[in-house]
């Protein structure tokens, strides 16, 4: 399936370096290569009573579903975000940019505890969370709490990097010719940055697809409602290690086809 | 072994007895156990609903230690069946628990080696020789503590290329290949079916490890989770882990 | 709508004072890097000045004095204690037209134009139709499906002035509109803008003298970033007090100071004129008169004119039906005829005489 | 420590819509009170003692030596891909760039089994490495092999957008001016798209200094050799929760300086 | 190097057929969006043309047919089976100036203008002396450590010009390399052009006549994609046989049908003039004359002229030291005082009045 390339027809690509070549192809066998070894050994005959059990099927439904709520929370929090890092100045703001960036290096077990002691009953805000009448812990909320609070800075980061690189010469002309701040964001940044959106998104959703350690901790294991495919992966890994590649295997071909969708669609607009 | 066996008895009686009084029972339970239980548990789950029709039993697998500590944080469970005493320790110390933790099954090491056994292991001792390729847990887990004991009774000084962080991990790298031997518990081995080979060796009995389960305190549903734990000692839930190769408590 | 600015940029040596009246256009004319464009930036609120004041009628839209002021702080005024007044460019009412076209690459040319009017609330389809007719105003309607990359450098230019006319703006500021325009649109254009400017309160920076005689009401002169002139266009362009005022009015212009009527300079020059104005003796004077009254001679000739200026030769261009000669400082035309006869090339001494009568010299 | 910031002096910042602030202050709470509930659960007295005990410190030895080392294999690898992703056309580009995607989305543990099953003793690659008289198992280059697959898509993609967003009109005037495609490459390429590579490489490097799951499972854990500060930390989870903690905020505060020097030392240049 | 060119992009509607011989200097000369970037860019090996043939002396750089080729296929010539031959930009040895500056922004000025050396391989240390030079020659020295950021509009494109001409190319593109400029660097820019154009292979697009004058051998028109007219610069400008070389000429041109020494239009229109060579009865033709020439009158005169046009005065504008009258077609020069005498406005009535001894006719 061929992409919709922006690039004007007859317009010949410049010519990259022949070297390019070289390490590109390198780095892209060592991508490729253990998914095809992967692929090797896939047991076929059972392949498919396996991915259709009850539990696979439930696993899989959760981690679409949390994965996309988690990625749309990405983005209605990241994108301000990015925002405010890339195109203000403040006091602080180096601070505050690498407070962002914290999750990215926190191992995703001990930000599982950390939203435990935030949100978990006896946490900062588990009273709080309490008079409200609510129950995030071991809940789907909390799994998609775990999966934005690992994505969010894959996005926010990436997007204020394609915020920079874009500049804003054109969010000039629009606030000369009178829109007002939140028309420029709608009507030009946006649209500018789409590029570095979608591939911020995709970085989001894929992390919040394959993330494991904070939602075990936080969220816990409970089938149907919080053990999502990385989970029902994990599980089966201790009986059967090929089950789990199988599945992974589902997993791996739901996200490149959730991606390869919203990028259609994007290029068809 | 006392409280156990006594454990065992009230459960078999009460087992027969749950079919009797089984009107009482209804409603949801929660089951925290230890990841290694998945297939005992699931099964004695799904036996269960069947004995107690309009019963339903969730679980929530992960490590012990993550089980206990989602509990102190106030998760809403059950009953909570740990893979050792210690973390099943950490629970009674809050008490957290309805009473004493009853053991319900032990485990002792096994030597897995990768089918074919290509480095000739037949002995502890074969492990200590240079050149070969041993995996055990880390010392910070339950199989490496055990191991590490063993090796003490043993006097075998193992020189391990990985000292892993489950019992999993361990036996993902014997059956690639790629270490000669490991040593993880007899229901492991029984659980990877063909794709390693257990090797018992004597010195395997200085380490027992014991699985207690308990019902909960803050359980909503105390009558359940009391009859669960007993589901579990009893007859029918000793013999689906008996099958999966646990030994008595 | 009346602009009053006074902008410092003590980094680029920038320091201007413009006003421009209600409804006049004023245009901005100067060497490349006077501050043009700096100027524009500033009053279009892109660029903050280091010190300055700038007002439209009585709204302050930036001042960086911590002096209080009472004009009404409406909701877009935000004021920073102790750094002054400052209106963000959306809420100025003053629409930029840029040195570059500069089209939002993601949006067809039709909604590039209707950008302004959207953001000012009207509805989509009136400011399509409003699109519509302005680029028809600038013989563009053809491209309103396109993309802007689609298009040519001077294809863009049209879109673009049709983009900042399209918005209606209090004060409309114009950088270079016409400067990538061929010859034939370039007229037409200048026609537009003449229909359009008559009413609005605009600042036009240009180097064509065309566009000044024929757009401006004002003219100011802008050197390092100042301003050395300023006045209607007529008595700019025909009484120049700065080089490049008559450099770009096409006068030869001679700076000294007065004695009597005539203009000496530190190198020794000294041009006779008439002075219509009683010039103080020692005083700053200019000394302006047209290269096609300057003669051309080989030899200083023995006649009436009193002015003989000696030069070399730096370069013959041809200017309408005559050939202009110049030397450093001055320039003459003469017919083809002349110049064969002369047989002048870059290089050449010569004589070059003007008659007192043909000199002007006024104050500086 | 104020960022040094590229916008020109006395260029005001053109505002932002005032309610992007919302969403932004609540993301970067979500992200920052988690930090600050683990802060406040940290027991001060014995954490000094633990994060110098000797596993510890060889722990975050090895995790910066092999993070870095991936980072550098991740752009030496990552750049030309993204350059061949962003600035050629060819048939099956769109499954290229699908396939590069994958170990986003792979869980990491099943990341892990995929590279035994290539370059493990009995993997697709493993005689081939063994007749070279290579060993790879259960040593640090495993561990950089296993952080170098996991980090790797994250530079790609987000190099990728970057380059996008920035456009080709720079590498056009560089060949005109006669400058072969390697010198466009050094001289005018990179120079431009160095926001979107340093964001990329400072993803990866997290990314790298994060990883857990691919680590355990196809290098193991061996102080010194292979157990990384994560492995580190989950190992004292088991025994003490706090004191993976406690571990986990070294972390952190280590990446966090690495990630500023880098930034300094770009914006310095 | 000589140059030959056919490009076509039926996309465009761009049929263009180009060619330079060497050391010479040809000037595309056409209304926005003509074509002339096209053609630019495709030569620069910025955009492959649908079909066509580019040739630098015996060089292949594009060619579209299979038709086999037997020149040397040096390591840079990717041949596609099927695609004809293609040079990659960098391989051409074409300099681009293109319409807008476009310097790196990541390098200082100096270190643009040293990028083409360096690319050529001259080491650091020459490559900026040589950057420094050109610098020189714009008049840019100045500003040889800031970032292009900190430059306005005209030094950033006189730093571009001293980017394009340090590469030392075979052959030059330039497109509108002067437009940016004031009216005190352009004609020192000119100059420069005129000195380093001298024996270089060069392509210049430009909207004004001065530029085609000083510096070009030959011209070519463009109109809608197509050569209407391409001939040494003397003879085009002198006698043009497209609308557009004409207006950029100053000329007043009638297009027909040639009735002995007459041209007569379809819509009626007949003009007398002399014609030097023997036209075709009914052959298509043209009637040339200067603004100038033209008499301007409120009724038709009973006079000698034999040539008497009516039409309505669309625009009034200064041209030297007269003042040029447009109505649709035809323009005339008068003086101010004639002006005021006739009381001209926009709208007016008049009538224009040519000699036929002023009229040049010769075939279209
Ligand atoms: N960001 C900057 N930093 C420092 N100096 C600058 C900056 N931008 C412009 N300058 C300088 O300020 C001066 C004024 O520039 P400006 O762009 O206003 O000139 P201009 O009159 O518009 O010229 P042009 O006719 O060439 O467009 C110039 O000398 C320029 O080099
Ligand atoms: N990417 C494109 N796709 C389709 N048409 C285009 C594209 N780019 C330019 N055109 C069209 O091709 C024609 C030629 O454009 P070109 O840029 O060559 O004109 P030009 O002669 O350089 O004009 P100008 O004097 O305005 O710069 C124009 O009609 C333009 O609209
Ligand atoms: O609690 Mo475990 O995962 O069996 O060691
Ligand atoms: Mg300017
Ligand atoms: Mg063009």
């Amino acid at each position: 399936m061929p992409l919709v390339h922006p690039m004007p027809r007859g317009r010949p690509p410049l010519g990259l370096p022949a070297w390019v070549f070289v390490p590109a192809a390198v780095g892209a066998m060592f991508v490729v290569l253990p998914l095809v070894a992967m692929l090797t050994r896939i047991e076929w005959g059972s392949f498919g009573s396996l991915i259709t059990s009850d539990s696979s099927r439930a696993a899989l439904a959760l981690s679409l579903r949390t994965s996309l709520a988690s990625t749309v929370l990405c983005i209605v929090f990241g994108v301000p975000m990015a925002l405010v890092l890339a195109r203000t100045e403040f006091r602080g703001q180096s601070i505050a940019r690498s407070l962002v960036l914290l999750p990215l290096v926190l191992p995703p077990v001990v930000g599982g505890i950390a939203l435990l002691y935030t949100f978990g009953r006896r946490g900062l805000l588990g009273h709080t969370i309490e008079v409200l009448g609510l129950q995030i812990a071991f809940s789907t909320t909390a799994v998609v709490m775990a999966q934005t609070f690992v994505a969010l800075p894959f996005l926010v980061v990436s997007l204020e990097g394609a915020l920079r690189t874009g500049g804003q010469r054109f969010e000039e002309v629009a606030a000369t010719l009178g829109a007002r701040p939140t028309t420029v964001f709608l009507r030009v940044t946006l649209p500018l940055v789409l590029p570095g959106l979608a591939s911020g998104a995709v970085l989001a959703f894929a992390r919040a697809l394959g993330e494991f350690g904070a939602t075990i901790t936080f969220a816990g294991s409970l089938q149907g409602v919080t053990r999502t495919l990385p989970l029902e992966i994990y599980l089966q890994r201790e009986t059967d290690p090929q089950a789990a590649v199988a599945l992974s295997l589902v997993l791996v071909v739901v996200a490149t086809v959730v991606i390869a969708l919203t990028r259609r669609s994007r290029t068809a607009l | 072994g006392d409280g156990t066996s006594s454990g065992s008895s009230t459960s078999s009686s009460s087992g027969t007895s749950a079919s009797g009084t089984s009107a009482a029972l209804s409603g949801q339970i929660t089951v925290f156990a230890a990841a290694s239980l998945k297939k005992t548990f699931t099964a004695i789950g799904a036996e269960f609903e069947k004995a107690h029709p309009g019963t339903t039993v969730t679980f929530n697998f992960a490590g012990s230690s993550d089980l206990v500590s989602q509990i102190q944080q106030g998760a809403p469970a059950d009953v909570f069946a740990s893979a050792d005493a210690k973390n099943m320790a950490k629970a009674t110390t809050a008490s957290l628990t309805a009473g004493q933790p009853v053991n319900f099954a032990s485990n002792t090491l096994e030597i897995a080696v990768p089918p074919g056994n290509p480095a000739k292991i037949t002995s502890l001792a074969d492990l200590a020789k240079p050149g070969i390729k041993v995996v055990v847990c880390a010392p910070a887990v339950p199989c490496g503590s055990a191991a590490a004991t063993v090796e003490r009774a043993a006097k075998v000084d193992v020189k391990p290329v990985s000292e892993e962080q489950s019992v999993t991990d361990v036996l993902g790298k014997v059956a690639s290949g790629e270490a000669d031997a490991g040593l993880v518990y007899v229901t492991d081995v029984k659980g990877a079916g063909d794709k390693v080979k257990g090797i018992e060796f004597a010195e395997s009995s200085s380490a027992v490890n014991t699985y207690p389960i308990a019902a909960l305190k803050r359980s909503t549903n105390g009558s359940l989770a009391q009859a669960f734990v007993q589901a579990v000692t009893g007859q029918a839930g000793q013999g689906i882990l008996a099958a999966a190769g646990f030994a008595k408590p | 709508m009346k602009l009053d600015a006074r902008v410092r940029f003590p980094q680029r040596g920038v320091d201007l004072t413009l006003a421009v009246e209600a409804g006049r256009t004023l245009a901005l004319l100067g060497p490349n890097g006077a501050g043009k464009s700096t100027a524009l930036a500033s009053i279009a609120g892109l660029l903050r000045p280091d010190t300055g004041r700038i007002t439209l009628d009585d709204r302050i839209l930036y001042s960086h004095s911590d002096a209080h002021s009472d004009t009404d702080s409406g909701s877009f005024v935000a004021t920073r204690p102790g750094q002054g007044e400052w209106v963000p460019p959306h809420a100025r009412g003053v629409a930029l037209l840029a040195q570059e076209p500069r089209l939002f690459p993601h949006l067809s040319v039709l909604d590039n134009v209707a950008f302004g009017p959207r953001s000012a609330g009207m509805p989509r389809g009136a400011a399509r139709e409003r699109a519509r007719e302005w680029l028809g105003q600038v013989d563009a309607e053809a491209f309103a499906d396109r993309r802007p990359a689609a298009l040519s450098g001077g294809q863009a230019q049209r879109v673009a002035i049709a983009r900042a006319l399209a918005t209606e703006p209090h004060l409309l500021l114009l950088d270079e509109p016409l400067s990538a325009l061929d010859v034939e649109s370039a007229p037409a254009i200048r026609q537009l803008l003449r229909r359009v400017l008559r009413d609005r309160t605009t600042i036009l920076v240009t180097h064509d003298i065309l566009d000044a005689v024929l757009l401006a009401d004002d003219v100011a002169v802008v050197e390092d970033g100042r301003v050395v002139e300023q006045g209607p266009t007529s008595r700019v362009l025909t009484r120049p007090t700065s080089g490049f005022a008559a450099r770009i009015a096409g006068l030869n212009l001679v700076r000294g100071t007065a004695h009597g009527a005539a203009v000496s300079t530190p190198e020794g020059l000294r041009i006779e004129g008439l002075s219509d104005d009683t010039l103080g003796e020692g005083a700053p004077a200019v000394a302006v008169f047209s290269p096609s009254a300057v003669g051309v001679y080989l030899q200083a000739p023995a006649g009436s004119p009193r002015n003989v200026v000696r030069g070399t030769v730096t370069d013959l261009e041809p200017h309408g039906h005559q050939v202009r000669v110049h030397t450093a400082y001055l320039a003459a035309d003469i017919t083809p005829a002349a110049l064969s006869e002369l047989h002048l090339a870059p290089g050449s001494e010569v004589v070059f005489t003007v008659k007192a009568s043909e000199v002007a010299v006024y104050a500086a």
